[in-house]
């Protein structure tokens, strides 16, 4: 894949950085605002795909990339599960306890684990969307071979 | 709240995204987890079924707010017990049979990750208490069935799966629409609650509207006979140890279980969608027999012979249902739904089997046209004498488990005066034992033609199916008075005494 | 009422889309049609007439709030959705490394 | 350098979307900026020195202008020929030599000729631009050039070069 033209590589230049800083945003302000790690994952991964359709990679490339992301996939679904499993061993025996201290209302640091539920899935969805991505356009490149 | 059952789910779960991690450094690592992991899960769930414990679970310690149940809610009762063990001794042996029968294709790791997670969905579908989570479960494991209907990825595996998630995605459309109706009408989403609150209304139009909705939805993923279309595709393409799990335990969780589980437990059943109910399983049971005679496939005629068993158990729990909203004895209903649920147990094992060594014939002779097999008995013993049993055991020979579930319901189709069902029940057993006499003709005796030198499949699949066949045999004893007790009587009780489920989770 | 009327009118779209289209990919858009009808179904239900959204900071007593669930609900159904449509469109893409099209008249292997 | 700058740029962004200066938001600012940072920053646009010259933000604003005013002209100019019941149209792609050698400058011109009514830039290829134009007036080539790309471009070569 060659990529695309010089206006659209600059424009993705320019912009991708802020689109991944807008996305890390929604994330950190999930339990505040409408958005959460859903939302703000997909931001992320877009950063990602606007890079790669305007600039183009080559083929070993992509694998690369996909091996990562599934990886990086894989371990943010644990760690999303080893929470769930903490909240099970502190104390009562609840799955998904909301086991840290829960703040003030309104607070960035606040509502206890639901946070860090968010990064996680957060960090998920945006390699998983990657991975879906890479995982089409990598057939596109075997039939265009 | 010291119980343990959300392991049921977190364990394959975890399994799951464990193996792309730790597999790519052995190979092996996948093989060896997830046997082992599902044979932990099956001690347990064999434990739970002879203490016949019943345990609540509410996920995230919502407590209930003046009454009304607020949080996600997992339910063990009796019925869900004997489903949960199902899922776990198939998926056991399945898992172990695919360690020598999986290295025929590539990427054993996404065959082990993807398994697990369909266990996991499975199992959430069965312990879920909360309609929309069971949604949510039920989506979980199908999603990870299409993927391995298409793991061969040939063109028959692609188009198979494809139509599969067509038909699939119209089921979950069909299946949310009836849960957001029911959202709209009782503005909860728990099954004992909105059981409640159904008990007090009386919008009988909408509710019929909802029953149809949901029999559409679950009938398509436990292929009755209208909706039927992807059964035999996705069957045969999908590799055997897949067949065996998809026909075997998956049609069942999260089809059957969930229509009856929804239609004891939570609607008041008319006697019209009672009637409804049987005559489907009735449609099922004579079409998926006389589809299946014509077929050259061993995994097509597999395929159309769970439909028409699944008709059977559609028969016993429809003809409970009758008797019960007519007001008749309980005790016809009783032993209706016993032969039901003895005969989902049995056809998850004799249809698991079936598969299994439908999947060593292909291992070795790489081709499933009848017509080009033949002879094969002396070559392969221990597969040829396991599906000799499991075929006697589908088409009801008497010492198999077979014979005594098709007997119970026939008995009990004749008790509640449904002699037209009875005997088509005998006429469509009759036709059953002679595809599959055709089919073990065709495959195991007469003359080889083409393959002389095939050997004895490996170990490992040998093993899990002599243990099947020796579990056809052996689950005849659920006959016995004192063992039906134990196990068949309380899941029928669960079904058949509606507040019994109510009070289990409400008064939690 | 008139959105409902509208929402009923995406779903005969998608129905419309998926009776008649003959190609892999439109298939999988008319599916995604569907979903998103009954998406904004799930929503009506929740819906009150001059409800806000539901977060409670205790300053406005009569405030009428929304039904949140049903939103928490479309999300997950959502991301469901998501997952069907891209297994969907993957399985298509290796159809038609297969078959080189995406017509279905084409693709037909299978007696069904 | 340009790690720097798009760290500076990505901080000072963060507190413009988030709007509070309390300090552990200040913190996940600066977290947020660094991740960024070193995800993005080999990607973001070269020369960034440029950022700190004054005298370029006042080409700048004096540029902000000018584009509008020619929008404005184009906007009528458009509406003329859409309204007028003949439709003088006379569509067709040109080739203009561009003057301004930096990508990013070129980036620029493309989308403010783009976003004037009236022309579309298609691309960019070697030292020409191919615009889509929707009323052709000449043949002349240093006549177009001049009608649809000279107008921005001797500002915006005060800006970016």
């Amino acid at each position: 894949m060659k990529g695309m033209s010089i206006i659209v590589k600059k424009v993705a230049q320019l912009i991708a950085g802020f689109v991944f800083l807008y996305g890390i945003y929604i994330i950190a302000h999930g339990h505040l605002t409408p958005g959460g790690g859903f939302a703000g994952g997909a931001l992320l991964a877009g950063a990602y795909i606007l890079s790669i359709l305007a600039y183009g990679s080559d083929y070993l490339k992509l694998k690369e990339e996909q091996t990562e992301s599934s990886l990086s996939e894989s371990i943010s679904i644990l760690l999303i599960l080893m929470l769930a499993v903490a909240g099970m061993l502190m104390g009562i025996k609840v799955f998904f306890n909301n086991f840290l201290p829960k703040g003030t209302i309104g607070e960035l640091i606040s509502a206890g684990a639901i946070p860090l539920y968010n990064i996680f899935i957060g960090i998920e969805v945006a390699s998983a969307l990657l991975t879906i991505f890479l995982a089409l356009i990598i057939y596109k490149e075997e039939i265009e071979e | 709240m010291d119980s343990l059952i959300p392991l049921f789910v977190i364990i394959p779960l975890a399994t799951a995204f464990l193996i792309p991690i730790i597999g790519k450094l052995t190979i092996y690592f996948a093989k060896t987890i997830t046997p082992v992991v599902l044979l932990i899960l099956c001690f347990y769930s064999i434990t739970l079924l002879l203490s016949n414990s019943k345990e609540t679970y509410i996920v995230g310690g919502w407590q209930p707010v003046e009454d009304i149940p607020i949080g996600i809610y997992l339910v063990l009762d009796s019925f869900s017990i004997l489903i949960l063990c199902i899922i776990s001794i198939i998926g056991f042996l399945v898992s172990f049979y695919s360690f020598e029968y999986i290295s025929y294709y590539t990427s054993e790791n996404n065959f082990y990750a993807l398994f697990c997670l369909m266990i996991a969905g499975m199992n959430g579908v069965v312990l879920s208490g909360d309609i929309f989570n069971l949604f949510v479960f039920l989506e979980i494991s199908v999603i990870a069935s299409y993927a391995l209907v298409a793991f061969g990825v040939g063109k028959n595996e692609l188009e198979a799966s494809f139509k599969y998630q067509v038909l699939g995605n119209i089921a979950s459309f069909l299946i949310l629409l009836s849960i957001s109706l029911l959202y709209w009408q009782t503005k909860t989403l728990n099954i004992a609650d909105i059981s409640e609150v159904l008990q007090t209304s009386d919008d009988s139009a909408f509710l019929k509207f909802t029953q149809v909705l949901l029999i559409s939805g679950f009938g398509l993923k436990a292929a009755i006979i209208p909706f039927h279309a992807w059964i035999p595709d996705a069957h045969s393409s999908a590799p055997s140890p897949v067949s065996a799990m998809l026909s075997g335990v998956l049609i069942k969780a999260v089809g059957v279980y969930v229509i009856i589980r929804l239609f004891f437990n939570m609607f008041v059943f008319t006697h019209e969608i009672a009637m409804v109910i049987t005559v489907l399983g009735t449609l099922s049971m004579i079409i998926g027999a006389l589809l299946a005679i014509n077929q050259s496939d061993i995994k097509r005629l597999l395929a159309y012979s769970s439909i028409s068993q699944i008709g059977y158990i559609i028969i016993g729990f429809g003809i409970g249902m009758v008797v019960l909203s007519k007001g008749g004895k309980v005790s016809i209903a009783v032993l209706a739904i016993a032969g039901a649920l003895f005969h989902m147990v049995n056809h998850a094992v004799f249809k698991g089997l079936l598969f299994l060594c439908a999947g060593a014939v292909e291992y070795r002779t790489n081709t499933r046209d009848m017509g080009q097999l033949g002879g094969l008995a002396e070559n392969m013993p221990i597969t040829s004498t396991s599906s000799l049993g499991a075929s006697l055991s589908i088409s009801g020979i008497p010492p198999f488990n077979g014979f005594f579930s098709k007997l119970i319901i026939i008995i009990a189709a004749v008790q509640a005066r449904f002699y037209l069902v009875a005997f088509l029940a005998v006429v469509v057993s009759i036709i059953t034992l002679a595809y599959f006499l055709k089919f073990q003709k065709r495959v195991f005796y007469g003359v080889n033609k083409n393959y002389k030198n095939v050997k004895e499949v490996p170990f490992a699949m040998s093993f899990s199916m002599i243990v099947l066949v020796v579990l056809c045999l052996g689950l005849s004893i659920l006959v016995i008075p004192s063992i039906r007790e134990l196990i068949l009587d309380p899941a029928v009780n669960t079904l058949i005494n509606m507040d019994q489920y109510i009070n289990q989770v409400i008064q939690y | 009422m008139t959105v409902n009327i509208l929402c009923f009118i995406l779903f005969l779209v998608g129905l419309y889309g998926l009776i008649t289209r003959r190609n892999l990919v439109k298939i999988v858009i008319s599916l995604s049609i569907m979903e998103f009808s009954l998406f904004i179904f799930l929503e009506l239900v929740g819906y009150i007439d001059g409800g806000i959204a539901p977060i409670i900071t205790g300053q406005d007593a009569n405030a009428v709030y929304v039904d949140p669930l049903p939103q928490a609900m479309i999300l997950t159904a959502i991301v469901i959705g998501l997952a069907t449509t891209a297994m969907l469109m993957a399985i298509a893409i290796r159809l038609y490394r297969k078959y080189k099209t995406f017509d279905i008249r084409e693709i037909k292997n299978l007696k069904g | 350098m340009r790690y720097v700058a798009l760290f500076i740029i990505a901080f000072l962004f963060w507190l413009l979307i988030t709007f509070n200066l309390a300090i552990e938001n200040i913190i996940v600012g600066i977290v947020a900026a660094g991740i960024t940072t070193v995800l993005f920053g080999k990607y973001f646009i070269t020369g960034v020195n440029k950022f700190i010259q004054p005298h370029r933000y006042f080409w700048l604003i004096i540029y902000i202008f000018i584009f509008i005013w020619e929008c404005i002209k184009a906007n009528f100019d458009v509406a003329y020929r859409v309204l007028h019941p003949a439709m003088p149209i006379k569509p067709g792609i040109v080739k203009v030599k561009l003057n301004i050698k930096g990508d990013f400058a070129r980036m620029m011109l493309a989308n403010s000729i783009t976003m004037t009514p009236g022309t579309i830039s298609v691309d960019i290829i070697d030292d020409y631009i191919f615009i889509h134009w929707i009323y052709i007036s000449t043949d002349n080539p240093e006549e177009y050039s001049e009608k649809v790309s000279g107008r921005f471009e001797k500002y915006i070569k005060k800006i970016f070069e």
